[in-house]
């Protein structure tokens, strides 16, 4: 066996990443949206993919970057975004002492991990070209399919538990009948021949349509002139972005090409999302 | 019927008869308490065939062990369980099984009226067959198991009326302290197997003399601490006065004749042991001497009958171990004394039990007096076993005591003056608190409502109690009388325990025997004296004289008592309760400082479990830290 | 530069992680911060792998990544559904627990 | 080039049929009807458990024939210890499943569907359809599978997938209890988020031993230990964190915090399973790597582990004195038993292998009996509704005199607990101990025994409360009562109590056999 040599290519490499992982892993201390963290962290197994084939692991960077990077991480993605994905976290501490625990034990690990391997008198280095020299990928199916069949075969029981244990504390068994769209218009018909006022047979009014900027939180206007309140949805109203039926004034305004009358500041809630969008 | 299975029939017997106690239920309720005076008396029957067995034998070959089977064979350790018959054993064996019957007998008219009275012959037979494990056991691994087996019948009897709390909670103190002395045991085992490899009575013993001195002095010393716990000796004393809470059968079957006693029956066993280390044997000297002392002390102020009778016995228990403490010399006058207290002080307990039962279960002396007119048969049985006590020439307790106190005084150098006079005090006041106990129960002014004088409380018809209870009584009673002359009598009893306890040169005591015996009985006629001018001839206070509002009258009669007070009653509630204090603040205080200590860490480390997961990680990784560090501290 | 770098380098990244579960409040976070210790074992791996010229430790590293995916479905549909119980995925709001 | 690794199939049968009866349980909960399948589930499991029962017996007369060997290209080493701690766990496991399976008042103690939100009004539609998650089964034979590897895994990467396979199900199953949910949850939750910590320390430590010896297998690192010089840092550290990976499954402090929460919140089958089962497996593995891997480093690893068996006999007696319920004085005493199990590991004596094995059959016998008897005393309101299990130890109160089997039984298990003679906890304790001092540990030995001094006055608190207290109802009606089992539970508690009076009074067989298996070969 020889010895191996490591490329000043491989150093620069490594110099450039090195430093962005540990950033990409800093956020996972420091960054308060979760979402932000997911990306980074995702970041850093790219890098750990690229170190891997660095290290001679071609097959083992590409599934780093299928498995980690592809699978993993966006599983961590999806359930960002199912539990809310501009969650952010506050950074205060709560637990006395909790700060001054985990640095110590930061710190420790951090100290102890270094001190182990650079006091290690670590033999030269020999390379896998010998190893590698049928592929990586080869190689590495030689061992697996004959040292480690038995991990990998028993492997198998962890990811059938994996799909048991997923779909049993997610997946809900239908009970009672299934309510469709041909049930809910029965269940609606029932509700108002019961004399519930709230519940409307038909559609929602649609807003109304003297639109500046946004027809969506303009009211309808009924015969009388009247707004038509349940015309808004919703969710404009609890934003409070609804606008106002324009006064006399403005509809006297409405003539003169858009621009030239008053900013449309007037209305009340553009003006909380000008501010909230330049946030 | 050979000695073999005489000695597993012994224990099988009252084993499975509790066992069909216990297992029939209520269903046995009618003819249970019958069951289970029969199988002990059986025991006691197979008890006879043994001694007979063994009689017939030359005396070299009095030891029969019994293989029952291979019990924990864990490599070298190898323990068998098997039985060890000797004449040791075997007076165990008689005295168990034969006051154990009487005592059956008697709880049958004494419990008649409890609607658990099965389940309580079921428990008396339980330790009848545990303590018959104890004394038969060929090892101290099995040993062991009839150890914690009485403790566990001792636990549930006292806590029999567990209906009162405080019942209950004596109950759990004999079983705390009881559990340190265990401990001591364990730690015992733990040392032979250490040092001999073995725990068994053949190897440890064989092995013993060549034991360093150093291992000997440590295995000695942790036998004395179990023995301590069993046998209520200082300082771990303090659970047998509240263990008087139990049924009045227990107190003297168990707190007097035979589980108290279990641990001269483990010094006296490993004498071998105690003998090959000076410093443990002079230890239990002095614990004997102190307990001996003490309990006479406390003795003296009690004025609840059975504690002051429990007092008398830890100071008869103290004599014991001090004699065990003397080496061979003293081994067979402790097993002597034990036999004779055994028959003595049940036979007292049964007294009082039966003073009890006349008295609507009034235990105060105070107000008792004059009750000799009442209860013919107890009076007199009870008399009997205060002169056994005391030490009246020609009873029992004359030849066993007095023994014991001609073998203190003898040796060399400072030990033979201490101890011999301590125990010589101690028979004075051996006499005085007996005497005191007796006076003011049967004799003097009757000091209980009777109907026509002024004494408080509800009015009382004391009576004579049933045949089956005062036969017991009157059995215990002739041995009290006749057992220790017919024993002593050319020494037929140190014989027959000659091939256990090895013969021991006989030494002269540093006085002359004649002396010691005068002084024995100048002292003891001292002390009933003494008790006889305060507690018969004059008339006993209702309340306790000390820190109780008085008439005048009766602050005269105190005036007139002063020389007695001086001398006995005031020095001993004085140093009763120092010692009650020291008790408290110092053993309950140990022992509950440990566990307050224990529960107050546990409040501590109950915060850490504060139910943040966070928390938790964090003392998992500064755990990893700390471990990292200690397994690197040496390389990096 | 050696391979020691490699190692000096999983060192960091473990002893973040480590820190993370320790300091992030968010169940997801902290698991995140289990993951990058997984994965800092798995640079060890594949260093020493090279270091000792074997494929052992790339093999074992593979197995990790197995591993690692099926930990994260349990652990997520954990942290889901305590989620949809409790509104919540805090770690110091699942508290009740304790003595 | 590459060779076909020979594949042992008969000495693969126990964990084959294990793995069979977890798959073809998934199988049922695809294809049976809902009505049969809880059925079905039962028996398919019980019959693997005992297939693989009567599968280990016939390798251990053939491994008394022709010795240990290898197995699968080296993963597994079949030898006489690894069959025994098999054996026990698959006893263990069988009368676990009995209170798992078990319906008492037609409910067993897991939730009908573990994706309701809890209190929800799809929850209700769930109880009163008589849904039930039958998944628990395979599961559980998961997770036996996974046991079952551990003891026997002779490299560290396969001890690694072995203990993620045990995990991962327990993980879910802390989670599915049929009442207080929330509770339940969490306990799942952080079970899970320490359990992945630790095995990442595990792993860290087994990266580090493949950098020190180049091979992650046992013996492999054996050899190493004396040949391979400069590297000491890394071998050490590489031991300390897989022995911690393994501490903290067995719940030593300080890796033990999960123990109480995880042990409280679970249903209570599943605590008794995992109480009993994982902490054999744990044992088994912490065994074996100890044993084979580091008896060159006993003074350096010594310290460490006796610092952590120090601790954790005090901490888990001190601790379990003032819990209030239950679940948790048990859980604590189990962490002190992880404490007195240790110096049998500490001894590195012949004799602890022994001793450790009837130890943990003892503990094992006696936790799946009282965790059984906890799930059938349950609290009832004014109306008599039953609400639950009662948790907190004044509800035991006067158990004796309502329900006195139940109250012996418990009593037999606590004392053997606490190690008194002539039950199997004595049995245990004396060999651990004996092993511990033969191995010249006197002074944890010294520690070991105050602790377990003390321990039996909380266990002898709980006797006194059953037996010699009165019972208390509640300001608010509610009362303790006993609800009867289908006779499953009945079963296993039968069996626990006497298999622990068993090896208590008459060891010999026990003991004799333990001794046979007192030998690892590498």
């Amino acid at each position: 066996m020889t010895e191996m040599t490591i490329s000043s290519g491989e150093a620069v490499l490594f110099w450039i990443l090195a430093p962005l992982m540990v950033m990409g892993a800093l956020g996972l201390l420091f960054a308060r949206r979760t979402v932000h963290i997911a990306v980074a962290v995702a970041g850093v197994m790219v890098g750990l993919a690229v170190m891997y084939i660095a290290n001679e692991a071609t097959f083992l960077g590409v599934a780093q970057v299928v498995v980690y990077t592809g699978a993993v991480m966006m599983l961590f993605v999806f359930v960002i975004m199912l539990i809310g994905v501009d969650s952010t976290e506050s950074l205060k501490e709560t637990l006395t002492g909790q700060r001054w625990l985990a640095a110590l034990a930061g710190v420790g690990l951090l100290v102890l991990m270094g001190a182990i391997t650079t006091r290690a008198a670590l033999p030269a280095p020999v390379g896998l070209a010998e190893a590698n020299a049928d592929t990586n990928a080869v190689g590495v199916a030689r061992i697996l399919f004959s040292d480690f069949i038995f991990p990998f075969e028993l492997t198998g029981a962890l990811l059938i538990t994996a799909a048991v244990g997923a779909l049993s504390l997610t997946h809900r068994v239908r009970l009672g009948a299934k309510f469709g769209q041909k049930e809910m218009a029965a269940a609606k018909l029932k509700a108002y021949g019961a004399g519930a006022s709230s519940t409307l047979i038909t559609n929602r009014p649609n807003p109304g349509v003297y639109a500046r900027h946004n027809s969506a939180d303009m009211p309808a206007v009924d015969a009388a002139g009247e707004p038509v309140e349940a015309s808004i949805t919703t969710v404009l109203r609890i934003r409070g972005q609804e606008s106002n039926l324009p006064s006399a004034e403005e509809l006297a305004d409405a003539g003169r090409p858009y621009g030239q009358g008053e900013e449309p500041a007037a209305v009340p809630g553009a003006a909380d999302e000008r501010k909230e969008l330049e946030q | 019927m050979s000695i073999d299975l005489a000695a597993i029939l012994i224990v099988a017997v009252p084993l499975a008869s509790a066992g069909v106690l216990l297992l029939l239920g209520r269903r046995s309720d009618g003819w249970g308490h019958w069951l289970g005076v029969l199988a002990s008396a059986a025991s006691a029957v197979m008890a006879f065939v043994i001694l007979f067995g063994l009689l017939g034998r030359g005396a070299e070959d009095r030891a029969v062990d019994v293989h029952l089977f291979s019990w924990i064979p864990a490599g070298e350790l190898d323990v068998d369980a098997g039985f060890l018959v000797d004449p040791l054993s075997a007076t165990f064996l008689l005295l168990i099984t034969f006051v154990g019957t009487l005592i059956h007998v008697y709880a049958v008219a004494y419990m008649e009226h409890d609607d658990d009275r099965r389940r309580f012959f079921a428990y008396l037979n339980l330790f009848i067959a545990a303590m018959l494990i104890l004394v038969l056991a060929d090892s101290f691994a099995l040993l062991f198991v009839g150890w914690e087996g009485v403790g566990l019948a001792s636990y549930l009897l006292i806590g029999f009326w567990n209906q009162r709390t405080e019942y209950a909670v004596a109950a759990k103190k004999a079983f705390v302290m009881n559990r340190v002395g265990d401990m001591g045991l364990i730690i015992a085992m733990g040392a032979m197997f250490a040092s001999i490899g073995s725990v068994d009575f053949e190897t440890v013993f064989a092995a013993a003399p060549e034991l360093s001195e150093g291992w000997a002095t440590a295995i000695g010393i942790a036998l004395l601490i179990g023995a301590c716990g069993k046998s209520a000796q200082f300082p771990l004393q303090a659970w047998l006065g509240d263990a008087m809470a139990g049924p009045t059968p227990v107190s003297a079957l168990i707190h007097a004749a035979t589980m108290v006693t279990a641990g001269v029956y483990l010094v006296v066993r490993s004498g071998a042991i105690f003998e090959a280390s000076p410093t443990a044997q002079l230890l239990v000297v002095i614990v004997g001497a102190i307990t001996l002392v003490f309990g006479a002390i406390v003795g003296c102020a009690k004025d609840d009958i059975k504690k002051a009778l429990a007092a008398s016995t830890m100071s008869q228990i103290g004599y014991m171990m001090l004699a065990a403490g003397l080496g061979p010399i003293g081994y067979a006058f402790a097993i002597f004394h034990l036999l004779t207290h055994g028959f003595f002080k049940a036979g007292m307990f049964l007294g009082a039990g039966s003073v009890m039962h006349g008295m609507n279960d009034e235990v105060n002396m105070r107000g008792f007096g004059g009750l000799s007119r009442f209860m013919k048969v107890t009076w007199i049985t009870f008399g009997l076993g205060w002169l056994a006590i005391i030490g009246f020439p020609g009873l029992s307790g004359f030849w066993s005591k007095d023994k014991i106190i001609e073998a203190a005084f003898v040796g060399e150098g400072w030990q033979p003056w201490v101890f011999g006079m301590v125990a010589l005090l101690a028979a004075g006041l051996t006499a005085f608190y007996m005497s005191r106990l007796f006076f003011m129960t049967f004799h003097g002014k009757a000091r209980w409502n009777d109907g026509k004088n002024e004494a408080p409380g509800p009015e009382q018809h004391p009576h004579e109690s049933p045949l089956l209870m005062t036969v017991p009584m009157i059995v215990l009673a002739v041995g009290s009388l006749g057992l220790g002359a017919f024993l002593a009598f050319g020494d037929r009893f140190f014989h027959w325990l000659e091939p256990v306890t090895g013969h021991a040169e006989h030494h002269d005591p540093v006085i002359p025997i004649p002396v010691i015996m005068g002084a024995t009985v100048v002292l003891m006629l001292i002390g009933v004296l003494l008790a006889w001018r305060q507690y018969w001839a004059s008339s006993v206070p209702l309340m306790p004289p000390t820190g109780s509002v008085l008439t005048r009258a009766a602050r005269r009669d105190l005036y007139q008592d002063s020389v007695n007070e001086a001398v006995f009653a005031r020095p001993g509630t004085h140093t009763v309760r120092t010692l009650t204090y020291a008790d408290t603040a110092v053993v309950d205080g140990a022992v509950n400082g440990l566990g307050a200590g224990a529960v107050g860490l546990g409040e501590r480390l109950r915060k850490l479990q504060n139910g943040h997961v966070r928390s938790y990680s964090a003392a998992m990784s500064v755990g990893v830290v700390l471990v990292l560090v200690i397994v690197l501290v040496a390389r990096i | 530069m050696s391979i020691l770098n490699y190692l000096v380098l999983s060192g960091i990244l473990f002893a973040i992680g480590g820190t993370a579960v320790l300091v992030r409040r968010n169940a997801i976070v902290a698991f995140m911060g289990v993951e990058l210790m997984l994965n800092a074992a798995n640079l060890t791996l594949v260093t020493f792998a090279r270091m000792h010229g074997d494929l052992t430790g790339q093999v074992i590293a593979f197995f990790v990544m197995v591993v690692a995916a099926a930990e994260v479905v349990i652990g997520l549909a954990i942290i889901v559904s305590i989620f949809r119980t409790r509104g919540s995925a805090s770690l110091d709001d699942a508290s009740l627990l304790k003595s | 080039m590459f060779v076909a690794p020979h594949i042992e199939w008969a000495a693969l049968s126990p964990v084959l049929i294990l793995l069979g009866a977890a798959v073809i349980g998934v199988l049922v909960e695809a294809f049976v009807p809902r009505g049969s399948r809880r059925l079905v589930q039962v028996v398919v499991a019980a019959l693997a458990l005992g297939g693989a029962l009567v599968a280990v017996t016939w390798r251990w007369t053939v491994v008394q024939q022709d010795g240990p060997s290898s197995l699968v290209a080296g993963a597994l080493r079949e030898d006489a210890p690894a069959l025994l701690f098999q054996a026990i766990l698959l006893i263990l496991a069988l009368l676990a499943l009995l209170v798992i399976a078990d319906r008492a008042r037609g409910e067993d103690a897991f939730t009908p569907t573990a994706s309701a939100i809890p209190g929800s009004e799809y929850e209700g539609q769930a109880r009163r359809a008589g849904l039930a998650q039958t998944e628990v089964f395979p599961l559980t034979m998961f997770a036996v599978t996974g046991m079952l590897v551990f003891p026997a895994a002779a490299d560290l990467l396969t001890m690694f997938i072995a203990l993620e396979v045990l995990s991962l199900p327990l993980y879910l199953l802390a989670g599915m209890a049929r009442r207080r949910r929330l509770v339940s949850q969490e306990a799942s939750l952080k079970y899970f988020l320490l359990g992945a910590f630790s095995s990442a320390f595990f792993l860290m430590g087994l990266a580090l031993l493949y950098g020190y010896a180049g091979s992650v297998h046992l013996a492999d690192i054996a050899t190493a230990v004396p040949l391979v010089s400069g590297m000491d840092g890394l071998l050490l550290a590489g031991s300390a964190l897989v022995i911690i990976g393994l501490l903290f499954k067995v719940g030593a402090v300080p890796f033990h915090s999960w123990t109480p929460d995880v042990y409280q919140g679970a249903p209570t089958p599943i605590t008794g399973f995992m109480a009993a089962c994982t902490k054999v497996a744990a044992f088994a593995a912490l065994l074996r790597f100890v044993y084979v891997v580091t008896p060159g480093l006993g003074w350096d690893l010594a310290p460490f582990l006796w610092i952590v068996a120090i601790l954790t006999m005090v901490v888990g007696t001190v601790l379990a004195i003032v819990q209030t319920d239950m679940k948790r004085t048990l859980a604590y005493s189990s962490v002190a038993h992880a404490g007195f199990l240790l110096l049998g590991i500490i001894a590195l004596d012949e004799r602890g292998i022994s001793g450790i094995l009837v130890y943990l059959l003892a503990y094992g016998l006696a936790t799946v009996g009282a965790f059984a008897l906890v799930t059938l005393v349950r609290t009832k309101d004014a109306e008599g509704n039953l609400v639950g299990e009662a948790g907190h130890l004044s509800e035991w109160a006067g158990l004796g005199r309502r329900s006195p089997v139940l109250a012996v039984c418990f009593a037999l298990f606590l004392l053997s607990f606490a190690g008194i003679p002539l039950t199997a906890g004595f049995t245990g304790k004396f060999a651990v101990f004996g092993a511990a001092v033969a191995g010249g540990d006197w002074p944890l030995v010294v520690i070991a025994v105050l602790a377990s001094a003390a321990a039996a006055f909380f266990y002898v608190r709980i006797i006194v409360l059953m037996f010699f207290t009165e019972p208390a109802t509640g300001e608010d009606g509610s009362a303790t009562t006993v609800v009867r089992s289908e006779g499953l539970t009945a079963v296993a508690v039968v069996v626990c109590a006497v298999g622990t009076v068993l090896v208590g009074v008459v060891p010999t067989a026990v003991l004799a056999v333990a001794a046979q298996a007192s030998k690892f070969l590498l």
